[in-house]
């Protein structure tokens, strides 16, 4: 039982994370290596209105959401937006960039210390019990509801909103999407905007849970696969895919070696990219035209 | 190019330059310092090279040693053997420096040990884990002033735990999957059963794990009462977290690294236990007084956490005052085999280095835990000796 | 080749020559020269320095055969490398094996690895593929820490120089005539590839593979070949690297490792071998000349922690304004240059004919 | 160079995920012969060519290639049968010259290892001289000397579709593959590619099967016309007969009208 659970919060960490990843690769090809930062700069933006609006914590997590938010729109307004239609292993490289320019800030700002914003908020992280012995901490419930609301919310999105379905028109074929007026820089820098506030949200839960330091960023790209086991374009595929290498890696640590605990997901990834190379959701490429 | 640009640019050099033969005039004691500064590992050792600064200028400020400034290198090496290499090269070759000190991960030693010994610098240890070489019979160019012991720290810490505990134990191991952290602590499990002490979990913990949850239930299921971690901070205290988030009842003993006394306090449990070599700033000594005076000309780091390298620059003190001018590496080193410094209480006695001990006579260690009465940590143990052979 | 006007070729031997007019000669003289004259000029900082760009440039070049010719993804580049260390690490300690096992040996391994990792490419493409080789990554991370571990060496293997003969070596100079030995045998050796059979068979499956296979080229082998070469040479990279420094540690491989690596390449121009090797200079050199333009302003004492956060930001900074700018990467600005020279006082060049 | 091959296609069927592309598609090319191969947009032309240059996995029926059956083969084994085609938008590789361009297909003929390759010594160096004897043969034959070192990304579409063909040419080809080769192309070109093929026909002898859109051009050149009106023979024979064909007639009236 409480296997189930620990599997259920760790790919509700990885879920969210993985849902920027696959926000960003489906309007613009382009793989954000920042993302882990953007991630950990949610966790540092709460640790900053936590103190900056000492004793009301809503409000501070409600800023924390808004600058992510900001965060993600300035970077593609001032970075990325220079890098459509140039190559996109250019712009990956630029988010590489952009990684290392903002773990120096981090450190710069808020120092290399693990420091707890939980603390900051005056909130507590305790652990409640679901029966049969599991229990589950406050703050991984509250990323199984964030993964709820943030699914949920962006299917919705997508699916009947008028921006959300200019998103998906712009994701699959942007030329089309483009000559039917679809704003496609505004379309992107939506994507880069829900995207950072997702990942943001996700560090902000994590720094809740465990402390925020420089590390964050490593949980960020341990996500990476799980977006690529879904398939990079489908956001159901990533939920799925969080659940599988979560089960993978929780499994190894409780029936092997804590040791390949990060190795393993590597193999079921291996694995199932043999049998399905396009990912569990990924549309399949049409056949090759010549 | 402007007229007036090459009018600054020309202004610049000439200030350098000026400062440049002041530095000349003055002829400092040179030493040369490779950090993590930032990038991994940076949260240790950051505040360490912060805290020997500070201490240098202090020193300086009240005249240096033998009416000569001690003129502190720093180079951040991002905790990357390459870097480290190449500042190690520039230290010993371009630089001159007397001694070379590190305080970084462990990766970045083996470099630095090669050229140390290639040049005949001595290389001290300030801060990071000591290496093997500097106990006896010591390496002559390696010394350690660093608070950890490997394998005296298990041996204390599986004697505490046997001791504190009133009957029989079942011990949970937990290290980071670094080679470091692990060679401990399976060093530990095969030394607990000559403690009466049976271990029940040995769990190594990859360095970025985004929960701990599966880790902790794994030892709440092995039945353990007690759990030794020696591990960098993060993996010890949020193991202990999520164990005590599973509800698992037992007593957790932790290294006390630099920032033990602020967690202390943060996590409020009265049974995690911490032990180390460096007194808590709560005994407010004298030389802890010194060192929130040295603290409050400005830094980025917590007053707290500079203990550690406080050490290391009475250390550094301590060693070129025995040096007289003009300074050689073969004088520091000579100086370095006989030091003996007086800790002011920071740790539980002299630090001393012998020509085959580098690493010091005797160790001494104490152990914190917090009190809910006294809202505060108190000591569970206090300065135990411990003879180095 | 537009360089060449006013030499007649008379035969198609004297068109596969590599050097072609007396001035390009002259130019590979005075840099033979200029290589050659360094390790006596230079102090023993930069003389480091140079052979870390030289193990860089090595490295570099491997993977730009792979990525940049062969259009194949790797991010298990660090874990080739730290497979070479390793093999020689544990060859050394193990059965004190000398100089001339361990290289060969090394380079057996990274072809085993580059086999078998370059079996998911005959499947996968793109960024599915470099997950499969980030597996490489991890797998090799984790048995080097377990031999680590296992073994005691907690800070690294120790490794003595290397003896070539009745030589040493031990210093920092004959080390630099090593590497550039090597590095420049690397280079020629992937130039070669490149104007053959093996290397055209790369660029065509990168370019189209369907069309690739339609004139008669096979896909799977050509890939295999590609990921086997540049294994091999990345493995024996990692392999000096252990002999350069003297030890052998997993933690020296890490992910950054293999991300300055992909950096060379794009810095310095995706699909060019020149590229590569700026890139490699650029990468290595960066953060100590960030090092020497810091160090040149006045910082107070009081702030001197900040700097090395500065610093380090810096280098995002740069790469990011550099990738900005210049898109083209170093190969362009290099382009540039020469192209003012050699048509200095004339502005433009015409259009075609760009080799 | 080689005689011409005989290449026959017996009952073709191929399927994507339930789609019936082609059925049951038949044809056969003696050595040395120039048929042309026609139909609407969408009639599966290019799909018979790609089956049989192996880029296709049929789902049945067989291709013969002078008795051999390739049906199934891998496309790279095709091509060392001596088998080339062409590709519709040119497919070429932009960012290398004409001359590497043609190299690129010379790869069935070198024999050499990759560790002499990187040398460039002896047996390497001498095959590349002798590859290049070749290529310049090709390069000669197509008219295409000047433009020798130019990236083919430089040139002209129709220019850009003649080393296609050259490219073809330079495998050494017993069977060739022409998909649409006049597309985009301007009168002139046009007449020039009338010209080569006749060349070739002539010259080389190489047997040639044409996938074409320009019904003049086929009626000129082809000496025999097979038509395929959704994945399905309708009819084949002589340019005249064919053309004449009430059905061929109204398919392609049909086409043109909707």
């Amino acid at each position: 039982m409480q296997l189930v659970v620990n599997t259920l919060v760790l790919a509700a960490t990885y879920a969210l994370i993985a849902c920027g990843y696959v926000l960003v690769y489906r309007v613009s090809r382009v793989l954000n290596l920042a993302h882990g930062e953007l991630m950990m700069l949610g966790g540092y933006l709460l640790l900053t209105t936590a103190s900056l609006f000492a004793g009301r914590p809503l409000l501070a997590v409600a800023v924390a959401l808004l600058l992510s938010l900001g965060l993600g729109l300035l970077v593609y307004v001032v970075l990325m937006r220079h890098f459509t239609g140039e190559s996109v292993l250019a712009a990956v490289l630029v988010t590489i960039a952009l990684g290392i320019l903002l773990r120096g800030l981090a450190i710069l700002l808020w120092t290399a210390q693990l420091q707890y914003p939980l603390v900051a908020l005056g909130w507590q992280n305790p652990a409640l019990s679901l029966g049969g012995g599991a229990v589950i901490s406050a703050a991984g419930l509250l990323t199984l509801a964030a993964v709820a609301v943030v699914y949920g919310g962006l299917l919705l999105f997508l699916r009947y909103t008028p921006w959300g379905i200019r998103m998906r028109a712009a994701g699959e074929n942007p030329l089309l999407a483009a000559q039917r007026g679809v704003a496609l820089p505004q379309v992107l820098a939506l994507a880069w905007g829900l995207a950072t506030l997702s990942g943001g949200l996700a560090g902000m839960l994590l720094a809740c849970d465990s402390g925020i330091d420089g590390t964050a960023v490593i949980v960020g790209l341990k996500a990476f696969p799980v977006a690529l086991v879904g398939g990079l374009d489908s956001l159901s595929g990533a939920l799925v895919g969080a659940l599988l290498v979560a089960a993978a890696e929780v499994l190894a640590i409780a029936y092997l070696d804590p040791l390949v605990s990060d190795v393993v997901p590597f193999f079921v990834l291996l694995a199932m990219l043999l049998l399905r190379p396009w990912g569990l959701f990924g549309r399949r490429e049409a056949f090759e035209r010549v | 190019m402007q007229h007036r640009t090459w009018h600054r640019l020309g202004l610049t050099l000439a200030a350098v330059a000026v400062l440049f033969a002041v530095a000349q005039a003055q002829e400092p004691y040179r030493v040369g310092l490779s950090a993590a500064l930032t990038g991994r590992g940076a949260e240790t050792y950051a505040p360490v090279s912060e805290a020997i600064r500070l201490y240098v200028a202090r020193l300086n400020a009240r005249g240096g040693i033998h009416g000569h400034p001690v003129e502190l290198l720093v180079e951040d090496n991002v905790a990357e053997p390459s870097r480290a290499a190449a500042h190690a090269k520039k230290f010993v070759s371009q630089d001159g420096v007397l001694l070379m000190l590190n305080a970084s991960l462990s990766s970045t030693y083996p470099p630095m040990i090669h050229e140390a010994k290639r040049a005949g610098v001595p290389l001290f240890f300030a801060g990071s884990v000591c290496p093997r070489e500097v106990y006896p019979p010591a390496d002559p160019l390696l010394f350690c002033s660093t608070a950890f012991a490997a394998r005296y720290d298990s041996e204390f810490a599986l004697d505490f735990i046997k001791e504190t505990a009133a009957g029989p134990v079942k011990l949970a191991l937990v290290s980071m999957s670094i080679p470091i952290s692990r060679g401990e602590v399976d060093y530990a499990e095969q030394l607990a059963p000559s403690r009466g002490i049976e271990p029940v979990s040995n769990q190594s913990i990859p360095p970025p794990t985004p929960n701990y949850a599966p880790f902790a239930a794994k030892i709440k299921a092995a039945g353990a009462t007690w759990v030794y971690a020696w591990a960098p901070w993060v993996t010890q205290v949020k193991t202990f977290e999520a164990l005590r988030q599973l509800g698992w009842q037992g007593k957790f003993l932790a290294y006390a690294h630099i920032n033990a006394e602020e967690e202390l306090a943060r996590l409020q449990d009265e049974h995690f236990y911490v032990f180390g070599a460096n007194a808590f700033f709560s005994h407010n000594l004298p030389v802890h007084q010194e060192i929130l005076q040295a603290a409050a000309q400005g830094t980025m780091h917590p007053p707290t956490q500079l203990a550690e390298g406080w050490v290391a620059g009475m250390v550094l003190e301590a060693v070129l005052a025995g040096v007289s001018w003009p300074p050689t590496p073969a004088k520091v080193l000579a100086a370095m085999n006989r030091v003996r410094v007086d800790t002011r209480g920071l740790r539980g006695g002299p630090l001393e280095w012998t020509p085959t001990n580098h690493f010091r006579t005797t160790h001494y260690y104490r152990v914190y835990r917090w009190d809910r009465r006294q809202q505060g940590a108190v000591l569970a143990k206090d300065w135990t000796a411990v003879a180095i052979k | 080749m537009a360089y060449a006007s006013g030499y007649f070729k008379t035969s198609y031997g004297a068109e596969l020559a590599l050097v072609e007019t007396r001035l390009q000669w002259a130019a590979l003289a005075a840099l033979g020269l200029g290589l050659g004259l360094f390790p006596l000029l230079a102090s023993p900082f930069a003389l480091d320095l140079a052979n870390q760009v030289l193990l860089a440039v090595i490295g570099a070049v491997a993977l730009m055969l792979l990525t940049g010719y062969a259009g194949q993804i790797s991010l298990g580049h660090a874990g080739l490398l730290a497979a070479g260390a390793f093999t020689t690490g544990i060859l050394a300690e193990e059965a004190g094996a000398p100089f001339w096992l361990t290289v060969p040996a090394s380079g057996a391994v990274g072809a085993v690895l580059g086999l078998v990792f370059g079996l998911p490419s005959l499947r996968l493409k793109g960024l599915y593929l470099a997950v499969s080789t980030l597996a490489l990554h991890f797998i090799v991370a984790f048995l080097g820490s377990e031999y680590e571990t296992r073994h005691g060496f907690s800070t690294g293997i120790l490794l003595d120089s290397p003896r070539l003969g009745p030589v040493v070596l031990d210093d920092a100079r004959l080390w630099y005539g090593l590497l550039l030995a090597v590095a420049a045998a690397v280079f020629l050796f992937s130039r070669n590839l490149l104007r053959t059979r093996t290397g055209r068979a790369w660029i065509a499956l990168r370019d189209r593979d369907v069309v690739a296979a339609a004139l008669g080229i096979p896909v799977a082998a050509a890939k295999l070949s590609a990921f086997v070469v540049s294994s091999v040479l990345t493995a024996l990279a990692g392999c000096l690297f252990a002999y350069y420094r003297g030890f052998v540690s997993i933690e020296a491989f890490s992910l950054f490792t293999t991300i300055e690596y992909v950096a060379m390449l794009i810095i310095g121009g995706l699909g060019s071998l020149l590229g590569a090797v700026l890139g490699a200079v650029f990468v290595v050199t960066f953060p100590y000349l960030i090092d020497l333009a810091v160090d040149l302003l006045p910082v107070p004492a009081r702030l001197s922690t900040y700097v090395f956060a500065v610093k380090y930001a810096a280098f995002g900074l740069i790469m990011l304004l550099f990738l900005l700018l210049e898109p083209e990467g170093l190969l362009g600005i290099w382009r540039r240059v020469r192209d003012y020279f050699v048509l200095w006082p004339f502005r433009y060049r015409p259009l075609a004919g760009r080799s | 160079m080689a005689e011409g091959a005989h290449l026959v296609v017996h009952d073709l069927d191929l399927a994507f995920g339930g789609l019936q592309v082609l059925h049951r598609v038949s044809l056969e090319v003696r050595p040395g012969e120039l048929v042309a191969l026609i139909g609407p947009n969408g009639a599966g032309k290019t799909s018979v060519l790609n089956c049989i240059s192996g880029l296709y996995r049929p789902s049945g029926g067989r291709i013969l290639v002078d008795e051999v059956d390739i049906t199934g083969w891998r496309a790279d084994r095709v091509a060392r049968l001596a088998v080339a085609r062409t590709f519709q938008h040119g497919e070429l590789f932009r960012h290398l010259t004409v001359l590497d361009n043609l190299l690129v297909a010379r790869h069935r003929h070198i024999r050499s290892t990759l560790l002499w390759d990187g040398l460039f010594w002896g047996r390497a160096r001498r095959q590349e001289i002798v590859q290049r004897q070749a290529v310049e043969a090709v390069l000669e034959f197509m008219e295409l000397e000047r433009y020798r070192k130019t990236p083919v990304a430089h040139l002209p579409f129709g220019l850009q579709k003649r080393v296609g063909f050259a490219r073809a040419l330079a495998l050494e080809p017993r069977v060739l593959l022409l998909d649409e080769p006049s597309a985009g192309m301007q009168r002139e070109e046009k007449e020039d590619l009338a010209r080569f093929l006749l060349r070739i026909k002539h010259e080389l002898g190489i047997t040639l099967l044409w996938v074409e859109h320009d019904m003049q051009m086929v009626a000129d050149l082809a000496e025999r016309l097979y038509v395929l009106n959704y994945g399905e023979n309708v009819a084949n024979g002589p340019p005249a007969q064919v053309l004449a064909d009430p059905r061929v007639v109204e398919m392609y009236l049909g086409a043109t009208m909707g």
